[in-house]
């Protein structure tokens, strides 16, 4: 197996809070390229996972690579800088400032080597403002105050925002959450087309399964921090224990 | 030797108790409201001038001595009553939700204009209300006389403390409390007045501040400027024990209070050095004080 | 909303800018005589010394507008130019007072100054004062390094420095025949309270070489609990405990004192001690031995120019008037007769500064305290009289003073040019008692 | 073109600078000197807005002020160093030394906990200065009066001199700190002050950026405690008492944090007030300047920095 093909991988991984158990040995690789979605009830722990592979948590025990570098007691800036970039439930967005601005800051601090006398808003970094804001048809919105735009746009923004810096992978937490039936899939097409660009790997947690099933190829089911199933989307979505725990199509109560 | 260490534990106790009944309604009024109030130190200068005007009253109307206690709360009571409508009702509810700071530099110009107010009330000649002093008389220790109501001071001070402290832990009205220390937003849902809970939280802190004031005012001459030494002190026993913890301006007290006693007895020089000392090592050590958790945000 | 907001920028704006104007035209009117009064006014020194200090100060100049103090003061005002006083409080510590001096100064355009009971201001005022060539009267504070330290043109003291307290006091106890194989201190952890016990102890020592030193306790000023102090001081057992504890804390001390029984057991003495007098009354303890930084007050000598004094004053006030009026009335006495003499010299014209300052070095004049002679710090320093007693009840349990000793100016007073430590240091050359 | 170059920062600032300058000369001195002593407060409120920016108030600047004050008065009285501008300048480097030592300790805290933190280096430091003898204790002390080049103003200048050299001094470190908030890192502190998480999922470290703020307020604090004390010719523990700190607060409240100028302004408005009610109302300044207080933090909340914004927004549009 040769490097830069298992770009991210578990090992073991364990969490507990008190007596909840949020990850329970958990290994998992993940290849270059993939669009993988993690799906599960709520309290699956999924939200754990991604959180203990950006660094917010710190497993009890097991270990995580990426690339084969052990990043598990990093912490989340060192593991952004080292490729993975995260969006969020709740988008965290700067609310007092533009869409531009905030995308400004986010291409600000993707830079290295800082100058503390050169003003940020250079024609270099308009250009390339300019481009990702046109990339995610954010373009119209680039001048309001985004505490007053619209959900849909704020998770636009949010996980625009998280690509910024060109990861390697990126995890989108609930993308279509908070957001109204009629948008989550123009919404989701947006995601689609701007991360179609590049050959990201991303990983998603949804809850919604028809967009998991439109937009991921490989789906990892979660239940009480367990992995139940991992594979091909239809197949998984088949899965009796996917069906019973997860999606809960089929009613049926016995085991 | 024995008689020495008995002298320092009593001498701190005293000042430690002191220290507490004053740091507690800070500490308490912080825990609630998330305010840190350096106009503590003027409502305790009220109180102890309320007082000095209150008791000569009560002495000239020719009550029985004992009462005279309950005079002292009644004009502590009195300052809770006439400040809190005018501070949190009047000033401090308009920045409820805004930065903290901005709330503790508002606290500080009350703190101004109270000082000025003490002066245009009483005007500027010292008070003296020594009277209630005399009344549990003096007992012996060893070759020392300490005075009765120094020592019942160290009462008050339990007595305060343990009364907050059941109210908060044993009844239903303190539980609420409770909960609107651990989330407002969330105890506001429930249902809970929490406009309500402030307000009584603020009294209940202005009418302790101003009891220490009251209780402190027959050891003093009571005049302008008594309420700056406060502030700091009791500043230094919440950042040791932890902003908003009882427990903590326990703590805080106690090892102010005997460490400043040790030293008077045994080493004069660092005596005020020791309190800026105490509060410097536990800054560097744990600078949340003893009894501050940390909180992890949730995303 | 926004609307009220710019009103208010405004409107305030304005405001300020129009006291402004009233400042600096008001500044040019120059008829009479302008000075500014710094003393305190708030925080805990107001109370014990700059009310009383400004009340007396108040009084005088009233009186002396009018032409109502007796000879040699009988001039309206200064040399018949009207006073005019302007008080500032002296709280905020001495670099706010450098900057009100400046004010003052520069703004107000005061013809001189007269003020700072702060030996922390006294420090740092003269230098400004030189600087800005504005003519100043230091009335009260006590540190001898003000002129030892430094010389100045413009700055003089019409009182005398601290050394003489606790010189006095410990020429009083051997004289009384106390027993001082003993003493301790407390004084407050800042200049003042260490220079007092330093003055004290070392004259102690020079005095009586064999007397031990037992606790010397520094509290913090303005603490205002001192339980612990007085347990340490009376498990000590000294025979004598020195105090230069003033106003508000030494009252407290004094309250918190005496029920513990400090008083019975301890022969305590209290170096400025007077001044809390008319607010403690009954409660002040009897057998203190207690000095009031010159004889003022129930220490004051029999003089007609006392008598007046004592009796205006009390009569305005309804109370006695202790060492902070005394000062303030000394200094203001102190401006009067060197302008006077100025005027005598030069015609009879407004004197400027430096007339004054010529006429103000080396000046002797009555003050209601004694003879006050500007001796040291070559003419810039005054030295006085002093006087020390001890506390007793009279038939009626009012408190007064007894056993009063009066001591020349030149007996405890260091001649010029020789440092008050060094003198105390070397055994009091040259003291003409 | 013209409107390009009204709004350029050097531009502006050195026409500020100059119309100071020469409106000095006209001035009484008085407030010549009041004006210099609201440029030394407007500097340790320049650091309290850079903190601010953010996301943090010190409520303890003093320390740092009395720092820089005590660095600049011991150079004079014990190395015989009396160069004005050399000596702000060492305040300026030795006060952010010790800020950039002290700020690992406080860049973990947020909110009210800096706040006393900070309150509370200033109170430990005010602890040591009254207790040290040497250095004047709770007295303070004299500095000497300070030169320029080598040369000492005759004293009817030396007011107008300090007054010439704080302005260019604080107008230069002005352009830098506008820069430096106009800079990817000086937005990524905005950013800090508006969510911290998510500066540090982007990669960048909201802790770095708080010690960098911290140091630079550090400085501008020590820089101001300088000034301010070779203005007065005089330094006592009071520049670390904490109530020195509070109207350095009250100061950047007033101002916001959004533009720079309006905190000198915001200080002379405060000197100006504190100044003439001691003189008015020699009795009950303290409950006049505590009403203004109050008024002023419930009238503009966001600071009179924000009508600047908005003139200059204006003035843009059009």
């Amino acid at each position: 197996m040769s490097k830069n093909i298992n770009l991210l991988k578990a090992e073991g991984i364990n969490k507990c809070f008190g007596a909840v158990v949020a990850a329970k040995d958990i290994n998992m690789t993940i290849q270059k390229g993939e669009r993988v979605s993690l799906i599960g009830s709520n309290g699956a722990g999924k939200t754990t996972f991604m959180n203990m592979v950006t660094g917010y948590l710190k497993p009890d025990s097991g270990n995580i690579y990426l690339k084969n570098e052990n990043i598990t007691f990093l912490n989340p800036r060192t593991i952004t800088q080292k490729g993975i970039s995260r969006s969020f439930q709740i988008p965290q967005i700067f609310e007092p400032m533009s869409t531009w601005e905030n995308i400004l800051i986010a291409l600000g601090t993707s830079q290295k080597n800082h100058s503390y006398f050169k003003n940020a808003r250079s024609k270099e970094n308009a250009d390339y403002i300019n481009e990702i804001l046109s990339r995610f048809s954010l373009h119209e919105f680039a001048h309001r105050q985004v505490s007053e735009l619209p959900g849909g746009v704020r998770k636009l923004l949010d996980i625009a925002m998280a690509l910024v810096r060109k990861p390697d992978i990126l995890l989108l937490d609930e993308p279509t959450s908070g957001v109204g039936a009629e948008e989550k899939y123009p919404l989701m097409d947006n995601i689609a087309k701007a991360l179609s660009v590049e050959n990201l790997t991303v990983i998603f947690v949804e809850h919604d399964m028809d967009i998991v099933q439109n937009y991921s190829e490989r789906v990892i089911a979660f239940y009480q921090g367990e992995i139940i199933a991992d594979g091909k989307c239809d197949k998984v979505l088949k899965d009796e224990n996917v069906q019973e725990f997860v999606t809960g199509k089929t009613p049926k109560r016995a085991k | 030797m024995i008689d020495e260490i008995l002298t320092i534990i009593l001498d701190g106790a005293i000042y430690a108790s002191w220290l507490f009944i004053v740091a507690l309604g800070l500490t308490f009024v912080f825990g609630v409201l998330k305010i840190l109030n350096i106009a503590h130190g003027g409502i305790y200068a009220l109180g102890a001038y309320s007082t000095a005007t209150l008791v000569p009253i009560f002495y000239s109307l020719g009550m029985p001595d004992q009462l005279v206690i309950l005079t002292m709360l009644v004009s502590a009571l009195a300052v809770a009553i006439v400040i809190t409508p005018i501070m949190e009702r009047g000033i401090l509810r308009r920045f409820y939700g805004q930065d903290e700071v901005l709330i503790v530099l508002v606290t500080y110009a009350i703190y101004l204009v109270l000082e000025d107010v003490q002066k245009l009330i009483w005007g500027m000649n010292s008070l003296y209300v020594y009277e209630p002093r005399e009344l549990l008389g003096a007992l012996q220790f060893g070759s020392l006389y300490y005075v009765g109501y120094d020592l019942a001071l160290i009462g008050l001070a339990i007595f305060c403390g343990l009364l907050l402290w059941l109210f908060l832990n044993k009844t239903k009205s303190g539980k609420i409390v409770l909960a609107v220390i651990h989330n407002p937003e969330i105890s506001g849902c429930m249902g809970v007045n929490i406009n309500k809970v402030y307000l009584a939280a603020f009294f209940v802190g202005a009418f302790l501040a101003a009891l220490a004031g009251s209780f402190t005012a027959p050891l003093i001459s009571v005049q302008v400027g008594i309420s700056v030494a406060v502030v700091i002190e009791s500043f230094a026993v919440v950042i040791i024990g932890g902003l908003g913890s009882i427990p903590g301006a326990v703590i805080g007290a106690l090892i102010i209070g005997m460490a400043r006693a040790a030293c008077v007895h045994k080493l004069p020089e660092a005596e005020i050095f020791i309190m800026y000392f105490c509060m410097a090592g536990m800054l560097i050590f744990r600078p949340k004080g003893l009894f501050q958790g940390t909180q992890a945000r949730k995303i | 909303m926004k609307f009220f907001r710019h009103c208010l920028i405004l409107v305030s704006s304005m405001l300020v800018s129009l006291i402004g104007f009233i400042g600096v035209t008001s500044a040019d009117d120059h008829k009479g005589f302008k000075i500014g009064v710094v003393t305190f006014l708030s925080g805990p020194a107001a109370e014990p010394f700059g009310v009383p200090a400004w009340n007396g100060g108040k009084l005088l100049i009233k009186l002396l507008n009018e032409g109502k103090v007796p000879a040699p003061y009988n001039k309206k005002g200064f040399g018949g130019m009207e006073i005019t006083a302007i008080p500032i409080d002296e709280a905020g510590g001495a670099t706010k007072q450098v900057q009100e001096f400046r004010n003052l100064v520069q703004r107000d355009k005061v013809d001189a100054v007269l003020g700072y009971v702060s030996s922390g201001d006294c420090m740092a005022i003269p230098s400004v004062a030189d600087e800005l060539q504005a003519l100043t009267v230091l009335y009260d504070c006590g540190t001898p390094r003000v002129f030892e330290d430094a010389s100045y043109k413009y700055v003089f003291r019409t009182a005398a420095h601290a050394a003489m307290d606790n010189i006095a006091i410990a020429k009083y106890l051997i004289e009384k025949g106390h027993d001082i194989s003993s003493i301790a201190g407390i004084n407050q952890n800042y200049a003042w309270g260490k220079d007092s016990w330093k003055d004290f102890s070392v004259s102690i020592k020079k005095l009586s070489p064999n007397s031990e030193i037992k606790n010397e306790l520094f509290p913090k000023i303005f603490s205002g609990q001192y339980g612990t102090e007085i347990s340490a001081l009376m498990n000590s057992k000294a025979k004598v405990v020195h105090s230069s504890l003033w106003g508000g804390d030494l009252q407290s001390f004094i309250l918190q004192a005496k029920p513990r029984g400090l008083f019975k057991r301890t022969q305590v003495v209290f170096s400025a001690g007077d001044h809390v007098m008319p607010g403690l009354g009954k409660q002040y303890p009897e057998g203190v031995i207690l000095g009031a930084r010159g004889q003022y007050g129930m220490m004051a000598p029999d003089t007609p120019l006392n008598n007046w004094f004592y009796k205006a004053y009390m009569d305005e006030y309804g109370v006695f008037p202790a060492q902070p009026p005394y000062r303030m009335v000394q200094g203001l006495m102190g401006l009067k007769m060197a302008i006077e003499k100025a005027m005598d010299k030069n015609g009879g014209k407004k004197p400027n500064k430096d007339e004054i300052a010529e006429a103000f070095t080396g000046l002797e004049f009555e003050a209601p305290g004694g003879l006050v002679q500007m001796k040291l710090g070559n003419g810039h320093q005054a030295i006085q009289p002093h006087a020390i007693g001890k506390t007793a009840k009279d038939k009626d349990g009012n408190i007064i003073v007894t056993d009063i000793v009066r001591y020349k100016a030149s007996c405890v007073n260091p001649p010029n040019g020789i440092n008050a430590v060094d003198w105390i240091n070397a055994g009091f050359p040259g003291a003409d008692c | 073109m013209p409107l390009k170059l009204l709004n350029n920062v050097i531009f502006q600032s050195i026409f500020l600078m100059s119309l100071l300058i020469v409106v000095g000369i006209f001035i009484p001195n008085w407030l010549v000197f009041v004006i210099t002593k609201a440029i030394a407060y407007g500097l340790v409120g320049l650091g309290i807005i850079t903190l601010m920016r953010g996301g943090l108030v010190s409520f303890g600047q003093g320390f740092v002020f009395g720092i820089g004050g005590y660095t600049a008065g011991l150079l004079g009285t014990q190395a015989g160093l009396t160069d004005a501008m050399l000596l702000l300048f060492i305040s300026f480097l030795f006060t952010g030394f010790i800020g950039l030592i002290i700020a690992p300790l406080l860049a973990r805290y947020r909110d009210i906990f800096f706040a006393m933190l900070s309150l509370a280096f200033s109170m430990v430091l005010y602890g040591i200065l009254i207790k040290i003898d040497a250095i004047g204790g709770s007295d303070g002390f004299v500095l000497p009066e300070s030169t320029y080049f080598g040369i000492s103003p005759s004293p009817e200048y030396a007011d107008y001199i300090l007054y010439v050299v704080s302005i260019l001094m604080t107008g230069v470190v002005s352009i830098l700190l506008r820069y430096y908030y106009n800079s990817t890192p000086g937005l990524i502190a905005l950013a800090v002050r508006e969510n911290e998480l998510r500066v540090e999922y982007l990669g960048s470290s909201a802790f770095n950026v708080t010690v960098l703020n911290f140091t630079i307020a550090a400085g501008l604090g020590g820089m101001g405690g300088a000034l301010n004390g070779i203005a007065l010719g005089h330094i006592d523990p009071e520049f670390t008492y904490w109530t020195t700190s509070g109207e350095f607060v009250f100061i950047s409240i007033l101002a916001g944090y959004l533009s720079v100028p309006a905190v000198f302004l915001a200080a002379l408005f405060l000197e100006l007030v504190r100044s003439f009610s001691g003189r008015y109302f020699p009795d009950t300044w303290q409950l006049i300047l505590g009403v203004f207080l109050i008024l002023s933090i419930i009238f503009i909340p966001s600071g009179i920095g924000s009508f600047f914004k908005q003139f200059f927004d204006k003035f843009k549009n059009k």
